[in-house]
């Protein structure tokens, strides 16, 4: 067995940038925090790939063949009960270490790729401690070795979320959607919170070896029924899966997906494209073994999934905005990653949605950070967001164009690039379990394809549009990040990981079924096709087609509205009927009984004071009548 | 009774006496006048002690000894009291008790 | 002699040294070397403290210290501290030592100024150390009553109106701690023996149960009034809107933690059954004071009063911990008084700075401020952060400990308490977020603001003293939770014997 | 009737009559003179108890020093010809019902009393040295100390009206 404790490493360091340049960033030159930013992350980077050799290929297997779950590093950070305690540490086991590789090539990338996207800005050094304090926050996410772990370092991805998307902070609309990703993520932790709660409750334990342990206590205790007709496990697999859904942008708590692409482009890259948001996909496959003995839950999960992955997909089709339709689409995937941890059984062939989910998020992770990266180059040098103010880019930025085209090929599902593969595999789970989902997918399959050709030739193709000043291609330190991520996404597909990541950590051999990777690629190339179509030259197609589809369409435009749902529950319920009336409660009801009391008191006083009138006769008046008075009642009235 | 006289006559007087004073004392405005109340009661109790003391007491002179320090007291009292009623004058330039309400409240 | 007799000579030597000095600058500098010498005793405290613990000393009660002060009553001089007391002390050190320099800017009497908080932080010194009722009780009366000239003199606003509120309110809840206090008097031996107001010693005794029945209430909304319990909350927003800075951070920062530590050290202590008989109304009240105290917050627009909701929502998590009655809440509440305090504290210190400049606090008219005052504007996000529990500040390490704590509470009703409790989170993040977006974020709204100064010298003294202070506490609390955790070894005992049947 | 009750007759009617007159009378001279009357008669009391020695003083202290003081202070702080207004009616009712009820409740009282009546005729005079010793003496029933508490408050009184009555300078 070789010493992992070296990983631990791979943590400290990013929190040490973070630190260094977080508190003497401003006394530095912006371009050397950029640079020990990314030199930081590059030693991450190479220590990551090196353990992930040494656990996959060199050790990482136990004695049945089946890879196990390897505590690199342990430390006590808090005690609770008696049997509950928080630790630090590092866990290694498939999962993680995949997610370790994914995580520090894409921040290596991004933090390469802000060194030319962010050169001149104010605050150059802040961004760079902030990517770094994310950086270390994901980090530490996925090596968690217990749920508790988990939840601190989820909650400082989430402050680093909103630090990055309110990079911008003079402007108004960043400022607005920090504050709407923080706290819709920060409801949905509440039921991550309630979850974890109600698990340690059943369990004892927060440990996640434990908790999924062929004999762990989350098996057998907290069956019974418990609250509509539903066991207290179950329902902490549901609360926790809520913390996911938030943070995975999982309808209903997408809302600030969408919003958060105020942030810079590397930001929307790193963060809301490869590894952030899939931190939920991350938490239900982290707690698999549970989910699977709670079928209720992982329903949830898939129906949730499965629905996000439409919904998306079909707003995406109307949004004019480039990073939206990215975030749409990202929201999309992920909601078939989700969907795929839904179908899937536990162990072997069974896990075979579990290890798609995985797979897709891992080559996911590739094509989207660098359709991102692609995007912010195109804003860098259009200086626009909207699709409109594009058109004809292909001659001007060749690299971005090719690298852009290889994504979208690759998010469409094109053999054989890598989205293919992983796609294939989540729709052959599918297909497993439900026909009629499987269609769904297989839907989403085909709007992928079709909403990203249509972002394609809008950008690239489409009319000639005239630039102020001619858009020129990015310098190499962004065209670089995009050409690496280019070549993982052309080849990450073919990573056998059937082998590899497992439910279990017992390999399996997969093969591409024909029945489904058919239907696939034809709907991928439908929907290519169509976008060709409307899209290449400037037509008034698409403008027809969504004045046919009337209401429907307006409404995929708005997003379906959610957000003014949101807004109205909100501004208005929250803000208007319980925290006005709250403060109103608060200054005439409780304030004011204190008030009246002093109020009675005063008053009282004030009536007894006037007897004190200063009229020497008055006062001898009364002494007198008291005097008769008692005189009466002691000679007459108490005579017994 | 003494030659005579009835002790309750006597009280009877000085009861009267007392009364009148304190009605005096409650209504009239003028300090001085207020003054001359007091006087009125102070005395009536001096009937009443010299009374119980010749009549009830014989032998004693209690009664009488009151009355003497009474007088004295009564005495103090007053001089004191026409200081104070001049003083008071001196700043307000009446002596009228209704108005004398500064130490109200 | 006691090195806890130091709290106690320490202040009085540095009363002594203002009244002697000559100028304000020496005022200040005599103020800063006492409070700076009561911080390192602190320190040295809590070093000593661990130090005889892991000696093996297993004493509940360490550095005792009894003499006799008043015989026909059985009165005590009688000071000593177990682990939770090192933690308040601790606690009070730092936001005296901050407050100090949060002050510098007193210009109208300072010395008066001075000796007053002075004062107040000795009482409140007293009050932790204190064993025996009636010193603590008098320890309290000390804190307490300097706040009205404190406000009264050197405050803003409407206050005479606040102080008068405070003042008040707060001698109302005095008066109920004091028949509490009598009560447990008059039946501290119930086996005979000589009455005593020895805490330990009667802590050993049982206490008959409708004595205990009767005087709870008593002394728990006593204590309750100062730890802003709903609903006798009322005093807390007005008074600290008027209060002068470092008063503001004195009182939210330290005195509101005598209630908690009252409630805690002698009211759940002493009369456990009677806890036990009441707990559910008074977990109620904790609940809705939590809920209610973020909704309350959100509507405000004047900084202060928001800290001061804020306050009353933390607050009333420190009390519903408590009343959860096991080991780890409890341990959550102490953690949750000092992450409090420390939090609160900077956060009034920042509010006060930022009032000092821009001579407003009402966020509507500010924005931007990140831009002008940057120092300022990132001390008062850290602290915004730690106080909607962010990981890696005290206010995490406290809140999760309290809400594992109390959700391993057998009951249901218990635990549905602690998930509407646990909601708080939320609110917590929407109001703290809305004032940092509006106050330091966005554009700059009056042209005026531009030229603003950041933190002097004495500003960053204080803000990052405290900052420390809550990010060491949130990186590494497992010293402070097994430190606390060593005391509360007794109250856990008697909690378990005095119910058994409910606790788990 | 006999002698006596005749004399008491008469000064019991001249007390009641004048102290009326005294609390009614709207001139304050008149009332300060009627004050005199009030207080002779009383004196006169005292000589119908033979305390001869006491109705003495009560004429010249009385009589003699305060109903002058009053004068003099009277001449200091009013003019002559003034009249007092007349108290209002919302003072005189309850006054007057006040004084009513008390001196009834009194009268009532003393009435129904069962005083002895066996009837003393000792017309005996006190002997002057008798008081005179009684005052000086330490003894049962005497009077020392008394004499001279009272002798330090005549004093104190003295120095206090003094400073009282005195110009300030200010």
């Amino acid at each position: 067995m070789i010493d992992f404790s070296y990983t631990v490493l791979i943590l400290l360091i990013p929190l040490v940038v973070f630190v260094v340049v977080g508190l003497f960033g401003n006394r530095f030159k912006p371009i050397v925090s950029g640079l020990v930013g990314t030199t930081g992350l590059f030693i991450g980077w190479v220590l990551s790939i090196f353990t992930a050799y040494n656990y996959f290929f060199v050790s990482g297997k136990g004695a049945e063949g089946a890879f196990v779950k390897v505590l690199a590093f342990s430390m006590r950070w808090l005690n609770l009960t008696d049997k509950l305690h928080i630790d630090m540490g590092v866990l290694l086991d498939p999962i993680s270490v995949m997610m370790l590789i994914v995580i520090t090539t894409v921040s290596f990338m991004v933090h390469l790729y802000s060194i030319g996207y962010m050169a001149g800005e104010k605050g150059f050094s802040r961004f760079f401690a902030t990517l770094s304090l994310f950086s270390f926050s994901m980090l530490g996410l996925v090596v968690a070795t217990n749920i508790f772990q988990m939840y601190i370092f989820w909650e400082l991805v989430g402050v680093s979320s909103y630090l990055l998307i309110g990079f911008y902070y003079t402007k108004d609309s960043a400022v607005a959607a920090s504050k709407k990703a923080f706290i819709v993520t920060r409801f949905a932790d509440l039921g991550f919170l309630i979850g974890i709660l109600m698990l340690s409750y059943a369990t004892g334990t927060f440990d996640f070896i434990k908790l999924t342990a062929p004999d762990s206590p989350a098996l057998t205790s907290g069956q019974g029924v418990w609250f509509l007709g539903l066991s207290t496990m179950t329902w902490s697999m549901i609360f926790i899966f809520m913390g996911g859904a938030g943070k995975s942008a999982m309808f209903p708590l997408h809302i600030w997906l969408p919003d958060a692409m105020e942030g810079p482009t590397p930001v929307s890259a790193l963060i809301h494209a490869a590894t952030m948001v899939v931190a939920g996909v991350y938490l239900v496959a982290r707690l698999f073994p549970i989910y699977h003995m709670n079928a209720v839950a992982l329903d949830v999960v898939m129906y949730v999934g499965a629905f996000s992955s439409i919904f998306a997909a079909v707003v995406a089709c109307t949004q004019y905005d480039i990073k939206r339709v990215l975030a749409y689409s990202t929201m999309s995937q992920i909601g078939m990653m989700m969907f795929a941890l839904g179908v899937s059984g536990y162990g072997g062939e069974e896990g075979l949605g579990f290890m798609a989910s995985m797979f897709h998020l891992f080559t996911h992770a590739f094509f989207k950070a660098l359709l991102f990266l692609g995007a912010g180059a195109i804003i860098h040098a259009v200086h626009s967001n909207v699709m409109q103010d594009m058109g004809g880019l292909r001659k001007h930025m060749p690299i971005t164009h090719a690298t852009f085209l290889i994504a979208c090929l690759a998010i469409a599902g094109i053999p054989p690039l890598s989205g293919f593969f992983s796609k294939d595999e989540i729709l052959a789970a599918g297909h497993m379990k439900s026909m009629f989902l499987f269609i769904v997918e297989l839907t989403v399959s085909g709007l992928t394809a079709f909403y990203m050709f249509r972002l394609y030739y809008n950008i690239f193709w489409g009319k000639n549009t005239h630039y102020h000043h001619t858009p020129h291609e990015a310098p190499l330190t962004m065209t670089l990040p995009l050409m690496i991520l280019a070549l993982g996404a052309l080849f990450a597909g073919l990573v056998p990981f059937a082998s590899l990541v497992t439910s279990d950590g017992m390999p399996f051999e997969t093969h591409i079924e024909l029945g489904v990777a058919i239907p696939a690629v034809l709907a991928g190339l439908i929907g290519i096709t169509i976008a060709t179509l409307m899209y290449r030259k400037e037509t008034n197609v698409p403008e027809r087609i969504f004045n046919t589809l009337g209401g429907f369409s307006k409404a995929a435009f708005n997003k379906f509205y959610i957000d003014e749902v949101y807004l109205f529950i909100t501004k208005k319920i929250l803000f208007n009927y319980v925290s006005r009336p709250v403060a109103w409660f608060d200054r005439h009801i409780v304030d004011g009984a204190m008030n009246g009391m002093a109020y009675v008191t005063n008053e009282a006083s004030d009536r007894v004071k006037k007897l004190q009138s200063g009229q020497v006769q008055q006062y001898a008046l009364v002494f007198v009548s008291g005097a008769l008075l008692l005189a009466l009642l002691f000679i007459y009235l108490w005579t017994n | 009774m003494f030659e005579g006289v009835p002790l309750t006559w006597f009280l009877i007087t000085g009861t009267i006496m007392f009364f009148v004073g304190i009605y005096g004392f409650l209504v009239r405005k003028n300090l001085i006048t207020m003054l001359m109340s007091i006087e009125l009661i102070l005395n009536s109790v001096n009937i009443n002690f010299v009374a119980f003391n010749k009549i009830l007491y014989p032998g004693h002179l209690e009664g009488m000894f009151f009355t003497i320090f009474i007088i004295a007291v009564a005495a103090a009292e007053a001089s004191v009291a026409i200081a104070i009623i001049i003083n008071i004058y001196r700043r307000l330039v009446n002596i009228d008790v209704e108005k004398m309400n500064e130490m109200k409240y | 002699m006691s090195i806890l007799t130091l709290f106690i000579i320490i202040p009085v030597l540095t009363i002594i040294g203002i009244l002697f000095s000559k100028n304000h600058m020496q005022v200040k500098w005599v103020s800063v070397i006492g409070m700076s010498l009561q911080l390192i005793s602190a320190l040295a405290l809590i070093f000593l403290y661990l130090a005889e613990r892991r000696a093996g000393n297993m004493a509940e009660i360490l550095f005792v210290q009894d003499n006799l002060w008043y015989e026909s009553l059985n009165i005590h001089f009688y000071i000593g501290v177990d682990g939770v007391s090192v933690a308040m002390i601790g606690l009070t050190a730092l936001v005296v030592f901050a407050g100090i320099f949060a002050s510098w800017d007193i210009v109208d009497l300072p010395r008066e100024f001075f000796t007053s908080l002075i004062l107040l932080a000795s009482g409140v010194f007293g009050f932790f150390i204190s064993l025996d009722l009636f010193t603590m009780f008098l320890f309290y009366e000390l804190a307490v009553i300097p706040m009205y000239l404190l406000i009264g003199i050197w405050g803003s606003g409407p206050r005479h109106y606040s102080a008068m509120k405070l003042t008040l309110m707060l001698m109302g809840g005095s008066a109920f701690i004091l028949l509490g206090l009598l009560g447990i008097y008059f039946n501290s031996a119930p086996s005979g023996g000589p009455l005593t107001f020895d805490l330990i010693k009667i802590s050993k005794e049982h206490i008959p149960i409708a004595a205990q029945n009767f005087l709870f209430p008593f002394l728990f909304v006593g204590f309750g009034v100062l730890g802003a319990m709903f609903p006798f909350h009322t005093w807390s927003p007005d008074g600290h809107a008027s209060a002068p800075t470092a008063v503001s951070m004195l009182h939210a920062g330290v005195l509101m933690k005598l209630g908690g530590y009252g409630c805690y050290r002698v009211a759940v202590f002493l009369l456990p059954e009677g806890a036990h008989y009441w707990g559910w109304l008074f977990l109620i009240l904790a609940t809705i004071g939590v809920i209610y105290g973020a909704f309350g917050a959100i509507w405000q627009k004047d900084l202060k009063y928001i800290n001061a909701y804020s306050s009353v929502s933390h607050c009333a998590l420190v009390l519903f911990a408590i009343l959860m009655f096991n080991q780890t809440a409890i341990n959550g509440a102490i953690m949750q008084m000092i992450s409090h305090g420390i939090m609160t504290a900077l956060f009034f210190a920042l509010i006060g700075m930022i009032y000092g400049r821009t001579h407003t606090r009402y966020i509507n008219e500010m924005g931007g401020l990140m831009k002008v005052m940057p120092f300022l504007a990132v001390a008062y996000v850290i602290a915004g952060l730690a106080s909607l529990g962010l990981p890696g500040f005290s206010g995490f390490v406290a809140e999760m400990t309290i809400f594992v704590g109390s959700f391993q509470h057998p009951d249901t009703f218990h635990r549905v308490c602690t998930i509407i409790a646990a909601s708080s989170i939320v609110v917590t993040a929407v109001y703290v977020l809305r004032v940092v977006g509006v106050l330091l974020l966005g554009k700059i709204k009056n042209e005026a603001f531009e030229t603003l100064p950041d933190a002097k010298w004495h500003d960053r003294m204080s803000v990052v003293a405290l900052i420390a202070g809550i990010t060491i506490i949130g990186s590494a609390p497992l010293w402070l939770s097994d430190m606390i955790n060593g005391g509360l070894g007794p109250i856990v005992q008697k909690l378990l014997a005095a119910a058994p049947a409910i606790m788990p | 009737m006999t002698t006596n009750q005749l004399m008491f007759a008469i000064f019991a009617a001249v007390i009641i009559i004048f102290s009326i007159l005294t609390v009614t009378s709207r001139r304050i001279l008149r009332a300060a003179t009627f004050l005199l009357f009030v207080l002779v008669a009383t004196g006169g009391m005292y000589f119908l108890l033979r305390f001869n020695f006491l109705a003495a003083i009560q004429l010249t202290l009385y009589a003699g020093g305060i109903v002058v003081l009053i004068i003099f202070s009277i001449l200091l702080t009013s003019h002559i010809g003034e009249k007092l207004e007349a108290p209002s009616v919302k003072k005189i009712i309850p006054a007057f019902i006040a004084a009513g009820f008390g001196a009834a409740l009194c009268i009532l009282t003393i009435v129904q009393h069962p005083f002895p009546q066996e009837v003393i005729s000792s017309s005996e005079r006190t002997d002057i040295r008798v008081i005179a010793k009684a005052l000086i003496s330490t003894e049962k029933f005497g009077y020392a100390l008394p004499f001279e508490v009272i002798s330090i408050l005549l004093l104190a009184a003295m120095v206090g009206a003094i400073i009282l009555a005195k110009k300030r300078k200010d």
